[in-house]
């Protein structure tokens, strides 16, 4: 590029060029790794979320599977193929801001945040099914007249109770965080497999001991909402980001000689979508196999 | 018994590798000397010879040199690993536990030290152990975190809730030893601390005995209240002062935060003693810990007797007089400690096992 | 004029990716998704503890970097991109590893006998 | 560029950066890095006062054993938001935010930052942060010290942590996006000729701490916001009673707070390479060395942050090895001292303020960080951590460092941000009255630390004689510490015009007007010399500036 600018003495100012650089070439570095050292900011961000679930999870493997088995891995695994699509139409967005073709990038553009949405309506979904069932770990925060619970929990003892077992409505006055469930523990104490932090945070008196059970159920619950409620607010973030994108590509700013902004937001979304390509996994799936096999 | 002088430079060392952290601080000294004299020296010497001669010359063209760069590079480099061996041998001292130790069981709680020891003694802030002997401490607390410090043995270690760490030492000279909490715990951080007392062994024999000696409730009400308990680092009068005024308080009307009064008679300072936050006084904070566990009924008898003296009533027993229990205050000493300890023969009898003490740590997750 | 990065890229080349090869990333990222659940529904214990956990990050991993290679266009991007993406991942194991390095060997116990 | 511009005023009131405009709107609505480093500069001043402030609230009630000035509460209090206010809103923006953003795209030629609206963006998120911390700190303020150690910050204190929580949070961003900037302006925005290795090594630094803001950083706000939520909520992840873990909010915490250590001493250096440097009018020794030393320290300093960790229940293991790290990382440091020291040698030095401050760093840094090496000794740690000995140590590193370093660079740039010269002699007082002071008040305190005397406490009274020396210090400290908040401001007013190169330096930042036009260069500058060039290369009119008597008085 050092060959235009030395001989263009004029100052042509191209469109979308700002004050303090030379020419387009200098700006759209700038601002490509200006948006890659956010990129970087954000996977920290996240990171000390990871952090903290590699920690727990670590500690408390069983708490986390049953957790774990109890998100409904569907709403998930059709969050993630949403995603997934929302991205193919992110980058054809860029494709098509390249190619200069104004209407495709509306489309695109339009079926990004379509889809964004629809992820967004799902977690609403999810989350509506958490507060119903009482698994919201903020106290206050769950259904307090008939919340849902297992209908056999007060019969039987923790780690009997079938979660498969058709649930009764049940008052939950304080709103309060409802697990009763733990016959992994149980399952995991027979096979021999606890660790030991589990061998101290289960029991009491060497009993099963459904309340810190429950304790640890938490936490796995905490750390879900957490990150998909940070991940769904940077979904928001990208909504936002869309519907600037698609005022500006409706007016056809867009070109092959300037989609920066395009191109830009378009990493920001694609890396919203990478966050969920793990949390898929870590939040949904992983403890899935002790229902099943051995 | 600190040391003398008008500064004092060291603390004592009285634990059988004090010598070793000392020793390591001497020889970190000596490298910080050797690379600070050297470092200032030049500069001086430079900013001297150096001074400039003329207005705006400029300095010898000098861009660098490879073989300086390498040795400055490796030398500081060879130096700090001496270091690191040096630390961690002596920290592989202070943290292998010795399989021989006495055990000694230390629940930290904002902000005091309940300790107890494996014949069922029970005491607060502070700690009595006999001298050239192991010690093992096995520490937890039933709130935030605090941290152990023995400055005289050169060792801390923090308390974390729903965990045991561990401690060790073995002290080998008689005294009395400032403990510190070190890690910060909130409002009386700097309360939350006492002191040690390394005995000879036939002096510690005797004071896990007990001593029986005739002291009068009052007498026994002020040595816990003043010393064992460590009621007074909040009650005492002066600055320091959080808790309520005690003196004359018995027989008259105590307002009570969010309205109401109580007359203050035995039941109601049992009741503050026990379940202090059901009936707080108005004008605190109701930070006064529970005492209930941790005071027998016999002492609870003598607590209220004392706090009764305090207002000029005397109940069956003779009155207290300042001047006669100066004995019973020296528990400065550790050599006379002895004759100041109350005999707890009723519940060492049953405390012989640490986990059924209330007083002993609690299970790992509550 | 600047003389910053010595690549020569007035713009970012975007000549790269045709429309099937985005769609083919794309199935790619769909298989991924629906491989990650069955291998999830699978015990694999049997190969060694945590094995499951090892194939779902195993396939997480492959989507992300087909992301990032090709929507993010990371392939065709200056080295400082490069950098920069790898850097951020090599940040995040050091978090992971030392923190895990206490907890880890933390049983029987920091202070412990 | 601006050619159109100053030609028409080309008469004597040459258009810069401060007369540019005087409204309100002008200023707040600025994109001119020059303004944005002067707003920096009069909050960042602000929020010095106010922890200066509790810091003598600490030391007078340190003046006698017993809590009688403050009561214990508000001790708690006074300490934590003086280490709050200090570290997060004066010292980690301080050089970055102030020198940084004036000088950066200066001295490598570049009309502003890259990022100017994130520029601005930046300092308003430092406002509302500053002001939702102040504001918190107003309703009651915070007693948990500034590590906000879990479970006393989410279950016992009873002060509003999540406010000053949110308030770091926020700010954090500010840190964050300051960084970017830089990182994005130095690869991008270099003048032609301007290659990495002629970049001047304040610019190195920058790029250095950059790395670690960005990197470190975020770290710092996920980790107050799951305080926050943890205060809220009460699900316990910090809480071992329902099975949380203390620890690990530890952990979190100092992999953000150790590699912030360095976003608090990597611009100290390099100013210091700077004033060093230039005050000997010399090349620096082993310029690549620094350079590159800065990077090292930015990248080995993420791995050491267990050694604030050796006695809290971490692992023996993970403590020797964060301890055998924290050797290593020594060594960057070591060599930076080493060459800054062989800089002088047959330099031609002059005694100018700013170089006195760099002296000073050097022999306050040096005690600082070799007492580092002492925290560092995971057996020499165990007696020392949370005592005075820590205190001293990181106020030596950071005030005998960081805040010397600033002071230093604010003296050396002050004639180009302003265009005015402060009095010589008073400088020179305040220096030393500065140097005196530190030592006097921080000295001591190593062996109070020694002997025992624990952080945040009251003590005991055989403590007593070498706290009086400590708060007798800070007294002379805070007197040469006002010094300059006078003679600065009067210079302002009846300073005598500084000239565009007071000092006869080769830097790009010398080669403009002081101060500087908007857009910093009349000409766009073309770098054919070194970093640290005298001789001819430079092109200076030495001659010139020697037969010009009111230059500079030496
Ligand atoms: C600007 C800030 C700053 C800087 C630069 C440093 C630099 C260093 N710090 Fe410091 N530190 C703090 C700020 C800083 N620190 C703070 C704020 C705390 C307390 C936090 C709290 O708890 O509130 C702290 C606490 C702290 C601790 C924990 C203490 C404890 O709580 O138990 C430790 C332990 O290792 C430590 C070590 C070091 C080391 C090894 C360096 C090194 O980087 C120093 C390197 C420099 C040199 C070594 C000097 C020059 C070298 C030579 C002259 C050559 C000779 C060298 C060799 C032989 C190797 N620091
Ligand atoms: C940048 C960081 C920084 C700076 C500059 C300082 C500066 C000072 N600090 Fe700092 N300090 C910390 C960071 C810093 N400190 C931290 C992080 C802690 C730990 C907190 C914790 O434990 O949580 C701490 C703790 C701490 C303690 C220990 C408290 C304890 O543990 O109990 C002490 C005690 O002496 C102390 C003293 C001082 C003194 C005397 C200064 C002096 O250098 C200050 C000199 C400045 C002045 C005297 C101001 C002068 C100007 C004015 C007064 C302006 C006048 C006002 C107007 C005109 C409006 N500090
Ligand atoms: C941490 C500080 C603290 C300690 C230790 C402490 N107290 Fe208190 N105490 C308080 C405070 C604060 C109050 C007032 C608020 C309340 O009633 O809870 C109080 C109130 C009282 C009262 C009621 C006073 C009144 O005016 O009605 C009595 C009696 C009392 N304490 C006795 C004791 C005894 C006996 C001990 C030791 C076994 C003790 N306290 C230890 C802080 C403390
Ligand atoms: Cu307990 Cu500090
Ligand atoms: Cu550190």
């Amino acid at each position: 590029m050092s060959s235009h600018s030395e001989t263009g003495k004029f100052h042509y100012h191209e469109p979308g060029l700002q004050h303090q650089f030379e020419d387009m070439g200098q700006q759209e570095e700038s601002v490509s790794i200006g948006m890659w050292m956010f990129l970087v900011q954000e996977i920290m961000f996240f990171g000390g979320l990871f952090t903290a679930y590699l920690v727990f999870r670590s500690k408390y493997p069983m708490a986390f599977a049953a957790g774990s088995n109890h998100l409904d891995a569907f709403w998930g695994g059709l969050n993630t193929l949403v995603l997934i699509v929302s991205s193919l139409t992110m980058a054809l967005t860029v494709y098509y801001a390249q190619k200069s073709n104004r209407n495709m990038q509306v489309i695109m553009i339009l079926l990004t945040m379509a889809f964004g949405a629809t992820f967004l309506g799902v977690k609403t979904i999810e989350y509506r099914d958490k507060f119903n069932h009482g698994l919201v770990p903020v106290q206050g925060w769950n259904k307090r007249i008939k919340a849902e619970t297992n209908a056999e929990h007060e019969t039987k003892p923790c780690w009997e109770v079938d979660h498969n077992a058709p649930a009764i409505e049940h008052p939950n006055p304080r709103g309060e965080f409802q697990w009763t469930d733990c016959s992994l523990v149980k399952k995991a104490q027979d096979e021999g497999y606890l660790t030991n932090a589990e061998k101290i945070g289960y029991f009491s008196n060497g009993e099963i001991d459904a309340n810190k059970f429950r304790d640890k159920v938490r936490i796995f619950y905490y750390l879900y909402f957490v990150m998909t409620g940070l991940h769904a607010l940077h979904m928001i973030v990208g909504l936002a980001l869309m519907t600037w994108l698609l005022i500006v590509a409706w007016r056809g700013s867009f070109s092959e000689d300037y989609y920066m902004p395009v191109e830009m937001s378009g990493l920001y979304w694609h890396f919203v979508d990478i966050v969920w390509i793990f949390l898929f996994p870590l939040l949904y799936l992983l403890g899935r196999h002790f229902m099943h096999g051995g | 018994m600190q040391t003398n002088s008008w500064v004092p430079l060291f603390p004592e060392q009285a634990s059988t590798f004090a010598w070793q952290v000392d020793l390591l601080y001497l020889y970190l000294i000596v490298i910080s000397v050797a690379f600070t004299i050297p470092i200032v020296v030049a500069v001086f010497l430079f900013a001297l010879k150096y001074r400039e001669k003329e207005k705006f010359a400029s300095g010898a063209e000098i861009h660098g040199s490879m073989v300086l760069e390498a040795g400055w590079s490796f030398l500081p480099f060879v130096i700090s690993m001496t270091i690191f061996l040096g630390g961690a041998v002596v920290y592989y001292n202070q943290y292998k536990m010795p399989e021989d130790a006495m055990q000694v069981y230390v629940v930290g709680k904002q902000w005091m030290w309940k300790i107890q020891h494996e014949t069922g003694q029970r005491e607060i802030n502070e700690l009595h152990i006999p001298v050239n002997r192991k010690v093992k401490l096995t520490m937890t607390t039933e709130d935030a975190l605090h941290d152990f410090s023995i400055p005289a043995f050169r060792t801390k270690a923090d308390v974390v809730p729903g965990r045991y760490t561990y401690l060790w030492f073995e002290a080998n000279k008689p005294g009395k030893y400032h403990l510190f909490c070190a890690e910060y715990c909130g409002l009386n951080h700097s309360g939350m601390g006492g002191y040690v007392y390394v005995m000879e062994q036939s002096d510690f024999d005797n004071w896990l005995e007990g001593n029986v000696s005739g002291q009068t409730p009052v007498e026994q009400g002020r040595d816990l209240f003043e010393n064992k308990l460590g009621c007074a680092s909040c009650h005492a009068g002066g600055p320091q002062q959080r808790g309520a005024k005690l003196e004359g308080i018995y027989g008259k009307d105590v307002h009570l935060v969010g309205g109401g009064t109580v007359t203050a008679n035995d039941e109601y300072i049992r009741n503050s003693i026990l379940n202090p936050g059901s009936q707080v006084v108005e004008g605190f904070q109701p930070i006064m810990p529970t005492f209930k566990g941790q005071v027998t009924e016999e002492q609870l008898v003598s607590l209220v007797a004392y706090i009764k003296s305090l207002s000029g009533i005397t109940g069956s027993t003779s009155t207290s007089q300042p001047a006669s229990n100066s004995a019973a205050n020296s528990g400065s000493n550790a050599r006379t400690n002895s004759n100041t300890m109350t005999p707890r023969r009723a519940d060492r009898g049953q405390g012989n096992t640490p986990g059924s003490n209330p007083n002993a740590p609690g299970p790992a997750n509550r | 004029m600047a003389e910053y990065e010595q690549h020569d890229h007035d713009h970012i080349e975007h000549d790269h990716m045709t429309i099937p090869k985005y769609i083919g990333i794309f199935l790619v990222l769909v298989v991924g998704t629906i491989l990650t659940y069955f291998a999830a529904t699978v015990d694999l214990d049997f190969i060694f503890p945590g094995a499951n956990t090892l194939v779902a990050l195993l396939i997480a991993f492959t989507k992300m970097t087909c992301v990032m290679l090709f929507f993010m266009h990371v392939y065709w991007s200056p080295r400082m991109i490069w950098l920069s993406a790898v850097a951020s991942f090599f940040w995040l194991a050091i978090m992971f590893s030392y923190t895990m390095q206490d907890y880890l060997t933390r049983d029987p116990g920091v202070f412990s006998p | 560029m601006q050619d159109a511009i100053t030609a028409e005023y080309s008469g004597p009131p040459k258009l810069n950066y401060l007369n540019n405009g005087f409204t309100l709107k002008s200023w707040l609505l600025t994109k001119d890095h020059k303004r944005i480093a002067i707003m920096y500069l009069i909050t960042v001043s602000l929020f010095f006062m106010a922890g200066g402030l509790y810091a003598s609230a600490i030391r007078l009630e340190l003046l006698t054993p017993a809590s009688d000035l403050l009561q214990t509460g508000t001790y708690n209090k006074v300490f934590t938001q003086h280490g709050i206010l200090m570290i997060f809103f004066f010292l980690i923006p301080s050089i970055p935010a102030v020198l940084g953003n004036f000088i950066l795209p200066i001295m490598i030629g570049a009309k502003d930052l890259a990022l100017p609206r994130i520029n601005l963006l930046s300092l308003y998120i430092y406002w509302v942060g500053g002001a939702f911390t102040v504001w918190a700190l107003l309703q009651g303020g915070v007693d948990t010290g500034w590590t906000f150690y879990t479970p006393y910050s989410t279950t016992f204190s009873n002060t509003y942590v999540m406010a000053v929580g949110l308030g770091i949070f926020i700010n954090g961003f500010s840190s964050i996006l300051t960084g970017l900037n830089f990182i994005v302006t130095v690869h991008t925005m270099r003048a032609p000729g301007m290659t990495w290795f002629r970049l001047p090594l304040f610019v190195w630094a920058q790029y250095a701490t950059s790395l670690v803001m960005i990197l470190g950083t975020p770290v710092i706000a996920i980790t107050v916001l799951l305080l926050a939520i943890e205060r809220f909520a009460r699900v316990g992840i910090f809480d071992p009673t329902i099975g949380g873990d203390p620890i690990l909010f530890q952990h979190m915490f100092w992999f953000y707070s150790h590699p912030a250590v360095y976003i608090m001493i990597l611009p100290g250096m390099g100013v210091i390479s700077e004033l060093i440097s230039n005050f000997s009018r010399k090349k620096i020794f082993g310029y690549e060395f620094i350079a590159f030393s800065s990077i090292a320290i930015a990248v080995f300093g993420f791995l050491v942050w267990g050694h604030h960790m050796f006695v809290s229940g971490q692992s023996v293991y993970a403590g020797l090895v964060f301890s055998f790290l924290t050797m290593v990382v020594a060594v960057p440091s070591a060599i930076k001292m080493f060459n800054w020291t062989a800089t002088m040698y047959k330099g031609s030095i002059s005694y100018d303020t700013p170089m006195l401050y760099g002296i000073g760093f050097m022999g306050l840094f040096l005690i600082g960080g070799l007492t580092g090496l002492f925290l560092g000794a995971i057996g020499l740690t165990v007696h020392l951590t949370d005592t005075y000995f820590v205190v001293a140590h990181f106020h030596y590193v950071m005030v005998g460092g960081q805040v010397i370093a600033y002071l230093g660079g604010i003296h050396y740039w002050w004639p180009k941000m302003t265009g005015k010269m402060y009095s010589e002699f008073w400088g020179k007082i305040s220096a030393m009255l500065v140097f005196v002071g530190f030592n006097l008040t921080f000295f001591p305190q190593f062996i109070l630390g020694y002997m025992g005397m624990p952080r945040r406490y009251s003590y005991p009274p055989e403590f007593q004689v070498l706290n009086i020396f400590s708060t007798a210090g800070a007294s002379v400290l805070g007197v040469g510490l006002i010094l300059p908040l006078i003679y600065l401001t009067q210079s302002l007013i009846s300073g005598k015009a500084a000239g565009d190169n007071p000092w006869m330096l080769p830097g790009l930042e010398w080669r403009t007007s002081s101060p500087p036009p908007t857009e910093n260069f009349d000409v766009m500058p073309v770098v054919t010399w070194e970093a640290y060039e005298f001789g001819e290369e430079s092109g200076l009119d030495l001659e010139g500036a020697r037969a010009n008597e009111s230059v500079r008085t030496v």
